[in-house]
């Protein structure tokens, strides 16, 4: 586990609820992630994934509790979070009829990013996609997007970075390539990941969590879970989602 | 007395009301007259026509209202206050057209008359309507209340253009509410109207609270049949 | 915190532009669309032919013509933010969301002026040739034009940041906007009326219409302003 | 007499049409509403009653 310039734990989540009528995205779910950590969460569609990491992103304000993330509240402190969180997302988040450098001075200009010229080419030089800094990202193919969705992110430095379901949609060549850019800046970042897969999931994390119904239905460090029953706890909430 | 019963007796009392002026309108209000001496029967649709018209804007009122409360505590509640203020809204809005286009058949000869209150009215029927195919194409149900709301409060402002276009434009429509000279009502026209007005409210009221009370059902059988069905 | 926000500002302005100058996408689909509604407006009154003075109906079908074409670009602008999730990569910074309104309402306000600086030539020398000309200022109608696109794109963005996230966008981007432009187009079109006319009271006209429209534009911006943080975090 | 009231019988049909939509129209939105009322509160005490059965068996 690394550091990060976070001070207290990564993560602190207080019976965060977030519903609109009947219907509760978010009940009470409580936890918390100390620095470095790698949290995988799983859980079957409409468990409240995305919700979380929305709140947690400060996209979506909570109806009940309270979330801390680095230390910082997503509702009071959103502003000032915002420069320690990035996002990788299936979606690449790009313009694309911008070139590669272009969408990143872009973001950079977003970020207040001091020297962004030689930050953004430094970045896309570790993406390996320098040579294609002058060209629009229409013509990109997944497996670049994804890398240069992964420099937009790290842009600003942040101490924690957001992944949702990153690996979807990639070929085993992009997969790979993800793998390495995340295991190269794993040392010196918190991440959160919603993933899908449960054998990717497992593998790259050090915490685990299982969300159904809005709800923590397991919490916990990898090494005291036993992977066969973690397995049939999801297993058994699938279908669970849909209410 | 819990607000259902209120509103019920509010419902009976607004209908004895109208009732009440709905007689005096034909029996007791004096005849208004032609500038030829002759009396003008079609007079008497403005009786109920104006408190109609009135009330649609003072409930519209409570769309742009509730929608402010909505955005500033993002309580569901609001939003289908002002989802159901919106519809008496609409229900007041169509009848003041229907009664508007009899009288402007009879007054001036043509069911139809792009003059600045007819059009600024016809608008407002426009957004009214434009604000339910609004909630009607969004899926998500906050998004749905947060755009509602957003829309409520923007179209509510033609509903006070449209009341006071009359007294600024040049506009043939009649201006009843002028207060002073040139409303020319006399005492019993003028007591025959507020009975009216006054009982048109009520009713506007007691639709509002009884519509309330079947979404608050609604929401408690949705309640009910998530706890039983699991 | 304010120079941030200026620079943010010009960064969302500049990256609408150069993509705008990439794939000439609005100006021309605009800029079509405004050909095409002169041919319509030709079929339209080719029955009436010497007998309609156009220069009395002109400032009506001009506005049509630009309020149809606004809607095109303010669907157009929103679409981009969508397509690939830009848009929360963009609410992900730490940019004030009034930021956001005001830039994106800049590059609309920006593209709609070009459209129409570019159609308004096009139609006097289809319609207007032989006719008489204008007495009064040219500039007027440029102050009629330009504070009118003003609360046309400023209301539009606000309307085209909700109506993007709904089925059926383009078609309930006008059920919303076209009425509530309503007072704006009239006032609009009563301004242009009296500019390209003249007569005698003409410019006194004018300057009232102006009133309208520039009352219009604030409280409906300040309305818009207000709403725009709610509309976009939803 | 009569030419004072000569305006009257042609406007008549207004009249009578234009009070007649009211009272249809309240009187109908009023009838629908309370219909629906009933129609839920029916639907409401028969869930509350399976409920209740359920609750007793539970227990």
């Amino acid at each position: 586990m690394g550091e990060t310039s976070c001070t207290g734990r990564a993560l602190e989540v207080q019976g965060l609820t977030r519903a609109f009528g009947v219907r509760k995205a978010l009940d009470g779910v409580e936890f918390e992630l100390p620095d470095g950590a790698f949290l995988s969460i799983f859980g079957p569609n409409g468990a409240g994934k995305t919700t979380l990491v929305k709140i947690l992103t400060t996209l979506l304000n909570p109806s009940a509790g309270t979330a801390k993330v680095c230390g910082l509240d997503v509702v009071t402190d959103a502003v000032e979070l915002r420069h320690r969180i990035g996002l990788i997302s299936h979606n690449p988040l790009l313009y694309p009829d911008l070139t590669a450098e272009e969408n990143l001075l872009f973001f950079a200009e977003m970020y207040g990013i001091p020297q962004a010229t030689e930050r953004v080419r430094d970045l896309l030089e570790s993406v390996e996609l320098d040579h294609r800094r002058l060209d629009i990202t229409r013509t990109f193919s997944r497996g670049m997007l994804q890398r240069l969705s992964i420099a937009r992110a790290l842009l600003h430095k942040p101490d924690i970075l957001f992944l949702d379901e990153p690996y979807s949609g990639l070929d085993p060549h992009a997969m790979d390539i993800l793998d390495s850019l995340i295991a190269q800046i794993r040392g010196d970042h918190t991440f959160v990941m919603i993933s899908h897969d449960l054998t990717k999931g497992l593998e790259l994390c050090s915490h685990a969590l299982i969300l159904a119904n809005g709800r923590v239905v397991l919490f916990d460090e990898k090494d005291a879970i036993d992977e066969g029953a973690f397995r049939e706890t999801y297993r058994s909430t699938v279908g669970m989602g849909v209410a | 007395m819990n607000r259902t019963k209120i509103a019920r007796l509010v419902l009976v009392l607004g209908g004895m009301l109208t009732t009440a002026a709905f007689l005096m309108t034909f029996f007791w209000a004096n005849p208004s007259l032609l500038p030829d001496g002759r009396v003008d029967f079609s007079q008497k649709i403005f009786y109920f026509h104006v408190p109609v018209a009135e009330a649609s804007f003072l409930v519209f009122f409570f769309t742009a209202l509730y929608g402010v409360k909505f955005l500033l505590t993002k309580d569901r509640r609001y939003d289908m206050r002002a989802k159901i203020a919106t519809e008496v809204t609409l229900f007041f809005v169509l009848l003041t057209m229907a009664t508007g286009i009899l009288w402007t058949k009879v007054a001036w000869g043509v069911w139809w008359q792009w003059e600045p209150r007819l059009t600024t009215y016809f608008i407002m029927t426009l957004l009214v309507i434009a604000y339910f195919v609004l909630r009607n194409s969004v899926e998500d149900e906050e998004k749905r209340a947060v755009y509602a709301a957003a829309f409520g409060i923007l179209a509510f402002i033609d509903a006070p253009i449209s009341f006071f276009i009359t007294r600024w434009a040049e506009s043939i429509h009649p201006v009843v509410l002028a207060g002073g000279k040139s409303s020319g009502l006399e005492a019993p026209m003028l007591i025959t109207f507020i009975i009216a007005q006054i009982g048109m409210l009520m009713l506007g009221y007691a639709f509002y609270e009884m519509r309330l009370h079947e979404e608050e059902l609604k929401e408690r059988l949705e309640a009910l049949k998530v706890k039983v069905g699991g | 915190m304010a120079g941030s926000s200026w620079r943010q500002f010009k960064a969302i302005l500049r990256k609408d532009l150069v993509m705008e100058l990439r794939t000439h996408e609005m100006i021309t689909s605009m800029g079509l669309y405004a050909i095409l509604t002169m041919v319509v407006y030709q079929i339209a009154l080719t029955e009436a032919g010497e007998a309609l003075d156009v220069r009395l109906v002109m400032p009506g079908l001009i506005w049509v013509a630009f309020i149809f074409m606004s809607l095109l670009g303010l669907n157009r602008s929103f679409v981009h933010e969508k397509d690939q999730g830009c848009i929360d990569a963009l609410l992900l910074s730490p940019v004030d969301r009034p930021v956001i309104f005001f830039a994106k309402s800049a590059g609309n306000l920006l593209f709609l002026l070009v459209v129409e600086l570019l159609s308004l030539p096009v139609f006097a020398f289809l319609f207007l040739q032989g006719r008489e000309g204008i007495t009064n200022p040219i500039w007027l109608l440029g102050v009629v034009m330009f504070a009118a696109s003003v609360g046309i794109s400023g209301v539009g963005t606000l309307l085209a940041t909700m109506t993007v996230n709904t089925t059926g966008k383009d078609i309930l981007l006008a059920v919303v906007f076209v009425p509530l432009m309503y007072p704006l187009l009239r006032a609009a079109v009563g301004a242009t009326f009296a500019a390209i006319i003249g007569g005698p009271g003409s410019v006194e006209t004018f300057w009232a219409w102006m009133t309208w429209i520039a009352g219009f534009d604030v409280i409906m911006l300040l309305i818009a302003f207000g709403l725009y943080e709610f509309v976009i975090g939803a | 007499m009569q030419d004072v009231y000569s305006a009257v019988l042609p406007q008549a049909p207004y009249v009578i049409g234009a009070y007649g939509l009211i009272w249809v129209a309240l009187l109908g939105y009023v009838g629908l509403v309370f219909s629906r009322l009933n129609r839920i509160e029916k639907e409401i005490s028969v869930v509350e009653a399976a409920v209740k059965r359920r609750e007793k068996s539970e227990s």
